[in-house]
This record gives structure tokens, sequence and C-alpha cells, in this order.
């Protein structure tokens, strides 16, 4: 896989909508990211973010509707609970908790969407590899 | 002739912008300029620039417009325009701040205790002399 | 181990342009469960989905991937395509190798790695994907609506026209609410009797409704498409099968009360019909102040009933209705003018709210439409109207824009001023807002023509002075203090939802927003259903608006109610995130994350269940669940897993 | 119960006569009120600025002797006095980093004030604490016929947080002059503010205010008006007169710390009052009341 290796969780709503139109806009980001599309980001558990890194993922985006957008109401409130909860256990396991980020990208944001993930490449390619002793 | 521009934005007066917010916290873009403040203040007639005005400058950032105004200086601190903001502005709050303000700035002291006549004294209550002095000397 | 297909489409070259297709087909050959890979030009036409139903059947494939454009496109075509073939739909998926991949990227050894890696990742996911039906529950085609306003006899006449049943519930004697006692209605002027009379008439005449005036629903149980109503039907100590509507029991009842309708400003009678053009057009006897339930004599409507009608035995009845799906048009009120303190805090007798003053204009109200000031019937030569009044105010009252005011004050000011020419009417404004057709010009019609005086600015304080009402405002165009003199102030005050509509909300477990407004499932896009299915919203129950906007929302609400009832069934994705009741030990975190009520604890089982049909598969439950009990169909945390292990395998 | 009682400097001046009765009506009230030995210039008007820590040292330091003196409540009757001390003591609550500063400052004090220890309490507060029925039992049935405007000014009411009743809508004043069988007067500037120290800046804006103030109350029927505060007694009794003097058409009102009626309310003679603070003699009207 092409390294730094991510994973991405896109909500089926907006996230994977923005990032479809991003694709019939032809706009153009790194390859870097592979995309798991679930119905909502609240359906991101820890565990698959921890199961991401153990596996060797460099990264993990996690990305929903907009607050107050979201498609089932408080899924992205659950979200942003749950991720903040979850960067600091990263941190408890010496993972820079940078390394999971949390964007909100609507389906009309096709650009902002590439801005995002252009980003976030850039962010793990300059903390490198990760090296997770144990999960 | 040349087209005359009377509010030319941005404004440049970051540094009063910034003491301001220093001062007193106050965020003056939660004014939407309903002019409550104006109709309470007692003092509204008495000034030359009316209350909600000043919260426009403020949003404007035009200070200059502000230190010409008697405003701040007619102000009693009565609370009475924070009490009725309905978008809860501390708008006697920022009174004090362009006091203080204008008073670090120009004279630190606007009053001249032996102006008042000593007959005044005699009745006056003190906090009448030390309320004034506080809002009026740095 | 499933058996499964992989077909690649190259879209033309929008796919093989960037994605060395060849190489696709070769690395998948070696995924596990992969037993056929075929590329082709389009999948999606004719000779491609014949290509998918020929190898399912001679390769005997029970799971199918499609690597080609984004899911939101074909993957309906593609699961129908396999479903012909006989497998389960909900075995093929789609891998997004166009949208996400090609199109984005214009390195092809990078795009093929990629495209590689997604096809791999759902591959992996196919293989746990389990055969699925979607969820059946049958509808009980009858509604219930709650509230007989305006909005609420909108809905109820869409639905019974459509051939459905409805049960119409309203807690006033008559039905009709507040527009029955507007005067006229912005921007027409029309009357709001004049329009709103022929659709009451029309709900007592219609077979298909029920109507249950002098009633409150005071439980529901069950879910969308078969809920249990229980209704109380309050005495109305009068036998309507008997009843007449002669009015002559009205007419000789000695006891007077404050007419709620008229806003205090005239009197009724103990026995009462609400209006002249109630409906129905009976009357009931107002226990709290008839002498004969106070005191135990009297019973002089009973003497000179002709027809024997009055009942004074007659108890509240509680009576159980099944229906389908329930309408919410339960209505607003007026914020109390008590609440101003510094607007004479309701002490002040000719500070009015904009009702009632609505009740002085109208030609059936206590001043025949004349305008006189309650305080002592005279009319007033200058009247102060105010705008905003608790609403736009976080700081001591709501923050909301209460939306009708701007319109309704300017009716207010030139009606006021077609009744009184010789009148001033003057108006204390912060903003005016007139989006709506007609609603700008009927504004500008109010300034030019009938030189209504707008004042920008707040009022400070109203109180009275040598026999004057001070009206203390500002006027921020001017940058003047304004005093008016007034003989008349008129307030309009905050639009609230009804004050006994928080119980109903309750009981039915509706949300509400901050404001006690019912929140819609979604603001744009579904604007009429709340979050549980099958309850909907109408009119200022969810959100302060006008009789248009009402309208339609009870037009929206009665057309989503028919497409429901127009089948037997309620069909549900079945996508749904269940319970495994090995694993589950009741502690209902699941419960609190869901927004849609679909999960409960079972207290007996002490484990969570699930209503399949409330359930709209966000998976918030899933992730909450510390046990993994809780899984959503076709994305359970295996799958999500082996996705990952998949992608990130080298 | 048993208080302390910080007077403040206009109270042992020309606001004395708002002590002296105040200190007789909590006697026969039962309440103990203690001076304390040691107190400072509240600083009269409470800087709103963030940073001016400098003017709210004073009013701490107070709360510092309060704390030692050790009763849990401080009574505070000047409005002006009670506002300061009270949004200072809001201010250190609410920034524990400034109130460290502010306890650095004072080297001389080992005590440190935090912010709960004292309670200030205003008059009308402690009247309803006391309640209607002791305060009956002092007064006894007895009504007199006195029409009594209630002016509560500014301080006592704003900022909301520090306020002892409803800043649109009070009703404190009122019900302690109805408990002490004095029937009030409600008028709608009884929560105006009188022009404050603007008086010696700008007195035509206190003027003006005088004129509203006072003119409402007689409007609405009063006999009396009523305040808290030396500097709203100031303006509307001295600039009263000088209205007067300016212009004949223009009626008068006596005007009287609460106490003062309060205290003849509850049968404390009236010879303790040194009528020659007021600059409209109350004594007209209380004689034409049988009351001296």
């Amino acid at each position: 896989m092409i390294k730094p290796k991510i994973i991405a969780f896109y909500c089926k709503w907006c996230t994977s909508a923005g990032a479809d139109l991003a694709g019939t806009s032809r706009l153009t980001y790194p390859p870097n990211v592979i995309p798991v599309r679930v119905m909502c980001s609240s359906r991101v558990d820890a565990e698959h973010v921890l199961e991401a890194f153990k596996n060797g993922a460099d990264g993990v985006l996690i990305g929903g509707c907009h607050p107050g957008d979201c498609h089932y109401e408080t899924g992205n409130y659950q979200t942003l609970k749950r991720v903040t909860l979850l960067k600091k256990m990263l941190e408890d396991l010496n993972i820079d908790p940078r390394r999971l980020r949390l964007e909100w990208v609507s389906a009309a944001e096709g650009k902002r969407f590439t801005e995002v993930v252009k980003e976030f490449t850039e962010e793990i390619a300059k903390l490198g590899e990760l090296k997770v002793e144990k999960l | 002739m040349e087209p005359k521009v009377s509010i030319k934005l941005p404004a440049k007066d970051a540094a009063r912008v910034e003491r301001f917010a220093e001062i007193t916290g106050v965020n003056v873009f939660a004014c939407y300029q309903c002019g409550n403040c104006s109709a309470s203040c007692p003092a509204t007639e008495f000034m030359d620039v009316p209350p909600h005005q000043v919260m426009r400058y403020l949003q404007l950032e035009m200070f200059d417009e502000i230190v010409k105004a008697n405003t701040c200086w007619i102000c009693a601190a009565c609370i009475t325009c924070t009490a009725k903001c309905p978008r809860g502005i501390d708008i006697a709050k920022a009174m004090e701040g362009l006091r203080q303000i204008f008073l670090e700035e120009q004279e630190f002291a606007r009053y001249n205790i032996f102006d008042i006549k000593k007959k005044v004294l005699e009745k006056l209550p003190q906090i009448a002399l030390v309320g004034n002095f506080r809002k009026n000397i740095l | 181990m499933k058996r499964i297909g992989v077909f690649v489409c190259h879209c033309g070259i929008n796919i093989a342009g960037t994605v060395d297709i060849k190489r696709v087909v070769e690395a998948v050959k070696n995924f596990p469960g992969v037993v056929y890979v075929e590329d082709y030009k389009y999948m999606c036409s004719d000779p491609g989905q014949n290509l998918i139903r020929e190898k399912i059947k001679s390769e005997k494939l029970d799971g199918v991937v499609i690597a080609a454009c984004s899911p939101t496109l074909h993957e309906k075509t593609f699961r129908n395509t396999v479903s012909q073939a006989g497998i389960n739909p909900y075995n093929c998926e789609i891998a997004n190798i166009r949208e996400q991949c090609s199109w984005v990227h214009t390195n092809m050894e990078e795009a093929t790695e990629k495209a590689i890696r997604i096809v791999k990742s759902i591959v992996a996911k196919t293989l746990l994907d389990e055969s699925l039906v979607p969820i059946k529950s049958p509808v009980v085609k009858r509604a219930l609506v709650v509230g007989g306003g305006i909005a609420g006899i909108q809905a109820a006449l869409n639905i019974a026209n459509s051939g459905y049943e409805v049960v119409l519930v309203e807690k006033e004697p008559s039905i009709g609410g507040r527009m029955a006692q507007f005067s006229e209605t912005f921007p027409t002027l029309d009357c709001a009797q004049c329009i709103l009379t022929p659709k009451m008439v029309d709900v007592a005449s219609n077979e298909n409704i029920k109507l249950l005036t002098y009633s409150e629903v005071v439980d529901v149980s069950g879910s969308v498409g078969n809920f249990k109503v229980k209704i109380k039907k309050k005495a109305k100590s009068v036998d309507y099968e008997k009843c007449t509507g002669c009015g002559i029991c009205v007419e000789k009842c000695p006891v007077k009360v404050p007419n709620e309708f008229d806003r205090g400003m005239s009197e009724r009678k103990a026995i009462y019909t609400q209006f002249p053009q109630a409906v129905p057009n009976k009357p009931v006897i107002d226990r709290e102040n008839c002498t004969y339930f106070q005191k135990g004599k009297c019973r002089l409507c009973e003497r000179v009933c002709p027809f024997g009608a009055i009942d004074f035995e007659q108890e509240d009845e509680v009576i159980e209705e099944e229906v389908g799906a329930i309408v919410l048009a339960t209505g607003y009120e007026l914020y109390d003018v008590s609440n101003m303190g510094e607007y004479g805090g309701g002490e002040l007798e000719d500070v009015i709210d904009g009702l009632t003053f609505e009740r002085l204009l109208s030609s059936s109200g206590p001043t025949s439409g004349e305008v006189r000031r309650p305080s002592d019937g005279k009319v007033p030569k200058t009247v102060v109207f105010v705008k905003c009044v608790g609403s736009r105010d976080p700081e001591h009252h709501f923050p909301y824009c209460s939306k009708v005011c701007c319109m309704y004050t300017t009716k207010h000011a030139m009606l006021y001023k077609h009744r009184v020419p010789d009148g001033k009417a003057y108006i204390f404004y912060m903003d005016v807002r007139t989006a709506g057709k007609g609603y700008e010009e009927f504004y500008q019609r109010a300034q030019e023509e009938d030189g209504v005086i707008y004042l920008r600015g707040k009022v400070s304080k109203i109180y009275k002075s040598d026999g004057k009402l001070i009206v203390d405002g500002f006027d921020t165009l001017t940058g003047r203090k304004v005093q008016v003199e007034a003989d008349m102030v008129v307030l309009a005050m905050a639009i609230r939802p009804s004050s006994g509509a928080e119980k109903l909300f309750n009981l039915l477990k509706v949300s509400t927003d901050a404001n006690g407004f019912l929140t819609e499932a979604h603001p744009k896009l579904r604007p009429v259903e709340s979050l549980t299915a099958g309850i909907f919203l109408v009119g200022c129950a969810q959100g302060p608006k006008d009789i248009p906007d009402s309208v339609s929302q009870a037009n929206a609400a009665a057309s989503m109610i028919s497409v429901m009832f127009s089948q037997d069934y309620l069909i549900h994705e079945p996508i749904i995130t269940g319970v495994n009741e090995d694993l589950c030990s009741g502690c209902g975190i699941c419960v609190a994350v869901c927004p849609y009520d679909a999960r409960k604890i079972n207290r007996e089982k002490g484990t969570v269940e699930v209503n399949e049909i409330l359930c709209e598969a966000c998976g918030a439950c899933a992730a909450a669940c510390p046990s993994g009990a809780a899984q959503q169909k076709n994305l359970t945390d295996r799958q999500i897993i082996s996705m990952i292990k998949a992608i990130l395998e080298e | 119960m048993e208080v302390s009682y910080y007077p403040g400097c206009t109270l042992k001046t020309n606001g004395k006569n708002f002590e002296v009765t105040t200190l007789k009506l909590l006697e026969k009230l039962d309440v103990d009120v203690k001076e304390l030995e040691e107190w400072y210039c509240c600083g009269v008007t409470f800087s709103q600025s963030e940073e001016n820590l400098i003017q709210k040292v004073a009013p701490i330091r107070t709360l510092v002797k309060a704390k030692e003196a050790g009763r849990k409540k401080l009574l505070v009757l000047c409005a002006m006095c009670y506002n300061t001390l009270k949004r200072a003591v809001k201010f250190i609550k609410d920034n524990p980093d400034k109130r460290d500063v502010i306890h650095d400052f004072m080297d001389r004090e080992s005590t440190k004030y935090f912010g709960d220890e004292v309670e200030i309490i205003d008059l009308l507060s402690l009247l309803k604490l006391i309640g209607r029925e002791k305060i009956r039992e002092v007064v006894g049935d007895k009504r007199l016929n006195l029409k009594v405007a209630g002016y509560y000014g500014c301080m006592l009411l704003r900022p909301r947080d520090i306020a002892i009743d409803s800043e649109t809508n009070p009703t404190l004043l009122e019900e302690m002059l109805e408990n002490f069988g004095l029937s009030p007067v409600y008028f709608p500037f009884r929560v105006e503010c009188c022009g404050s120290y603007q008086i010696l800046n700008n007195s035509d804006f206190v003027r003006k205010q005088t004129r509203l103030i006072v003119s409402s109350a007689i409007e609405n029927g009063a006999d009396f008006i009523v305040t808290l505060c030396p500097l709203c007694f100031y303006n509307l009794d001295e600039v009263q007169k000088e209205i007067a003097e300016e212009d004949s058409a223009f009626k008068t009102i006596p005007v009287m710390y609460i106490s003062q009626l309060l205290s003849i309310a509850a049968g404390i003679s009236p010879e303790i009052n040194d009528f020659n603070l007021h600059s409209i003699d109350p004594r007209p009207v209380l004689r034409e009341k049988g009351l001296l």
C-alpha cells in the first residue's frame, strides 16, 4: 500500500458524497487514503480505529456531516464525543493523537474534501511511519 | 470631482480594538442595533452620539468618532442599558472600557477637584465625589 | 466459504484510463473467496448485466462484487441484476473505483494500487454479508390528528378525502383554533372566518372524519403503523344526539363569566358555544362556573331545553382508537403580557397583545369590529404597536423570531387606520421581515397609502401619566429618543407552543427544541416528520408560522400519510442494528444514543429490544455497545475489521 | 440574629439619618448589629474593567475585616456600597487568578477572603429575612395613613447577578412598606436612574431625572419618596429644592431614607432624626399625618 497508509471512514450521506463530488469535478488528491464507507460517522467504534493502527495504518480520518446537518440528527455529536475521548486514549498508548482526525465535509464540499485529504496526508507524512509497540 | 467615501473599511484601529477587548471582553458584534440602550438610557439626550451608535462605531472600529463624542463621559454607569440589552451585551462595561482607553491616551484626569464649589461640598455626599473621580481620573 | 465473483468495469476510459484493469483482475484472483473475475467495458449496460447473470449461474456464485462507479449510482441496478439470477441482493456490493479512485488520481501505478485495495476491502465485506429480506409490518389505515386549528383541519380533510379515516381531537368545545379568532388575514385582507368556516363545516360533514371536540389524548402506545391511542372525552353535560343547538339554554343561563374566545373582553354563559360559527354548533357546560355543579342548585338549562338534551350525569369517558399515523397540530399561544415588567407587567388595561387586538378588529368580536379600547370603550386616537416583544431577546425571553408579527402588526396598523382614519398609528420595529408573496407590497401600502409611521427601535418603557400611556422608545434612524402619548398599545408578543402540548409531546416521546417547539426529523429534507416514525408535525407546534405555511405543512403531512396508507405493509430496509441477546447485558447505553427511540430495555429479559421499523441504521448504537451485542446488519464489527485488515495487508 | 455592619463614608456624615434610624429599628427587631472595627471606603463605583484590580482591593480588604469579625452576614445600607462590595466579591469568585493577585497585594492582611465566607446583605433583604411575623409583632396591627413611593434606584437592581429583586418589576421594597403598615405607591420611575455622580458634571441631566421621578411619584399620589442610597437622596432632595426655587409651579415631595419612615412606623420617636439634613423638610407632612 502507498505510504503513508491512511484509512478513512466516510459517512454515506455527507463525506462520501463529498468525495464523489470531488471525483465528478475531477479534482485530484493523494492516493494514500482508502475509504471505508459507513452509514454514519457515529458507526465508527474506538475498536475500529485501534484495529487500523494495529494493522499498520499511519493515520485514520473520520468524515461526518457538519454539526446540525447529520442525517441522523445527533450522530456526529456522538462521533465528536467519542473522538475526543479516543484522542486521549491514543496519547496513553503513545500514539500521536494527530494521527486521528475528525472532519466535517458536506456533500457539496468536493473541494474541501480534497483539501482535507491533502492536508491530512501531508501531516501524516510528516509524522512518519507509525511504530506500534503493543496494542 | 472625486467620489467621497465617508466610511472606509476595514478601519485601522487595531491597537484600540485590542485594548478594548482586553479591558472589557465585550463582543460588540452581538449588537443588532435595536436601540433599546439608547431608548432606556436616562442621559441619551445629553449625548452627542447615543449608546447604540457607539456600539455601531465599535463594530466598525471607528474609535475616532467615539473619542469626539461625549457619550462615555455623560454615562452615569447606571447599567440600565446592560439590563435592557436583549442580546446580553454589557454596554455599561463597554463605556467603562472606552473611558479607560481615552484616559490612558489623553489626559489621565479630566477633573480638577478645585473646580468644585465649596458650598456644594457641604451637603454633597462623599460618594458623589469619589464616584466621579473614579470615572474621570485614571 | 462463499463463492464470490468480481466484475471490473472499464467505464469506457473513465476507469480504464487511469487504472490498469488487467493488473486489478490479476490481483483480485488471489483474494480469499474469489472464484471468478471478469472485466467489461460497460458493466451497467445490458450485455454487462447479462454477463453477470450468466456467470452467477455458470460459476455458482453466491456473492458478487462490482468494481465500478459510486454505489449511489448503480447499487440498486446491480442488486436487481443479481436477484434476477437468484442471489439475495444483499450479497452484492459495489467497490467505488471511479469517483473515489480513477477520477481523482493521475498516476496509473498509484491509482491501480488503490483500486486493488478498495476491491479487496469490499470482497472481504461481501464474504461476511448475510442474505436479508426487507422488513414488512402491517399498517392500520387510520390517522389521528391532534388539534383542530387550520393546520389540523387541513390535514384531516386531506387524509379523509384520500379515503382514509381520521380521528380529529380538539381540546376546546369547537374546532377553528386561533384562526377563528382572527379578523382579516394578511396580505389579502380577506376575513378569516369567511375562509375558515367552510372548512370547519366540511370537517363536520365528512364521513371519514370522527370529530372529538372537548377531548384530549391521554395515552399513546405502539409505533408507526399501529399506534394505540387513549382519548379522554370530557363530559359536555349535553347529549349531542338530542341537542339541536337551538341556544335557548345559553340564553337563559344566569351565570356570566369572561369569554376566553374574546380574550376576556366580553362575557359568556356557563353553558356556551365558543362562537357563533362553532363546529359542532352545540353547547357544553363549563362545570367550574356552573351554579348547579358548584352549589347543587339551578338546573335552569335543563328546564328550558325543549329536547331534554341536558345531561348533568354525563361523565368523562376514555375511548381507545387504533391509528397508523399521528399528526400533531397543537398550535400556539402568545407569551403573556405580564412577563413584560417594563411595559406595565399586564397591569395597564390598554396595553394588549396582538390576539386581543384581533378580537377588537373582528366584526364578530366584542366591539363588532370597532376599535374601542378595553379600559373605557373609547376609540383610541393614537395607537402604538410594538414588535418583537419577547422574541429575539435571548437575554430575557426567547431568542427566535416569531415570524408572523411583522405582517400582522402591519395589518393591525392598516386596519386600525381604515377604521379610525383620523387616528395615528406608530409601529416600533427592529427589522421588517416580509418574505412571502405579496408581503412586501402590503408593507409598502401601509406606509405609502395608510400613513402608518414606522419607528426603528425598541420601546424601553410604557407607563401611565395624566391618563395617557406614555411610550418611551427610540428611533435609531434619526438617533433620537421618541416619546409617544398613546391611547392604546398593542404588543406583538412572542409565539409560544401551546401550554398543554408539552405533556402530550412527552407522552409521545417526540423531541422538542430548546424553546419547546417540535423538532423535525431533518430541518430541510424531512420538515413535517418528527424523529419518531409515523408522527408528523404541522403548523405552529413546529415553530411560528403563518396560515399559508401551516396549510402547506398540513398538505405535505397528509400526502405523506396517504402514501404510507396506500400500501398494506410498511417496507423497511433490512440494514438495521439488531441485538444479540446472548451478549446483551441490558446496560441501555445504546438506548441513550438512539435518535429514533428504536431501542428499549426489556426489564423482564434484562436485554435490549429493537423496533426494527423505527431503526434507521445509523449504527451509533453498534459503536456504543460495550459488549458487541448490537451489530449492524451487513456492516458488523467483524466486517469492518476484516475490511481494515484487507486494506492494510501487505 | 447577628450581623456585622459596614457603614461606608456617607452614612457617617450627610447620610447619618439612614444609619441612626436603621440601627434603632434593627435593635427593636432584636437584630444584633456590630459595626466593623476597621473598614475602608468601598470606592463607590465598581470598576467594570477586567484589569483594574487596584480598585477592587479596598472592597476585598473590607471583607477580610468582616471575615475576621466572625459574623456570617455583613449588613451594607448604602446602595452604592452594596453594589461595589457585592460586585467585587463576584469578581474574585469568577476570576480566581485575579483574586490571588489582589491577595498578594494586601501584604498586611493575614486573612484571605475567597467569596463565600461572609454574605453581604442589604437592608431590604435583611428585613425580609427577619420576616413579616416578627415585624408585625413589633409594629402591631396599626396602619399609618401614609402613601409611600419606594424608589429603588439602580445599584440594588443592576447588574442582574447581584440584584436583590427583579430588575424590571421589583416588589421587595413595597412588600416591606406593606409589612410596616405603610401604603406603597407603585410609580413607573421607581427603577430609573437619578443621574448619580453626574451631579458634578452634568447637573441638567440630574435635574431632568429628578423632575421625572418626583413628578411621577406625586402624580401617583405619594406623600413621601423613600430611598436606600445617600446619593439618590441628595439628587432627589437637594436638586428638587433647586428646581422648586426656579420653577414656582413645581410641586415638591419630601424624600426620606426608608429606615426613617419604617422606624416611625415601628414606634421609634422621629426625634432621633436630624431634619436639618433634609432640603425639603419632611416635618410638615409628618405633622399633617399626626406623626410628629
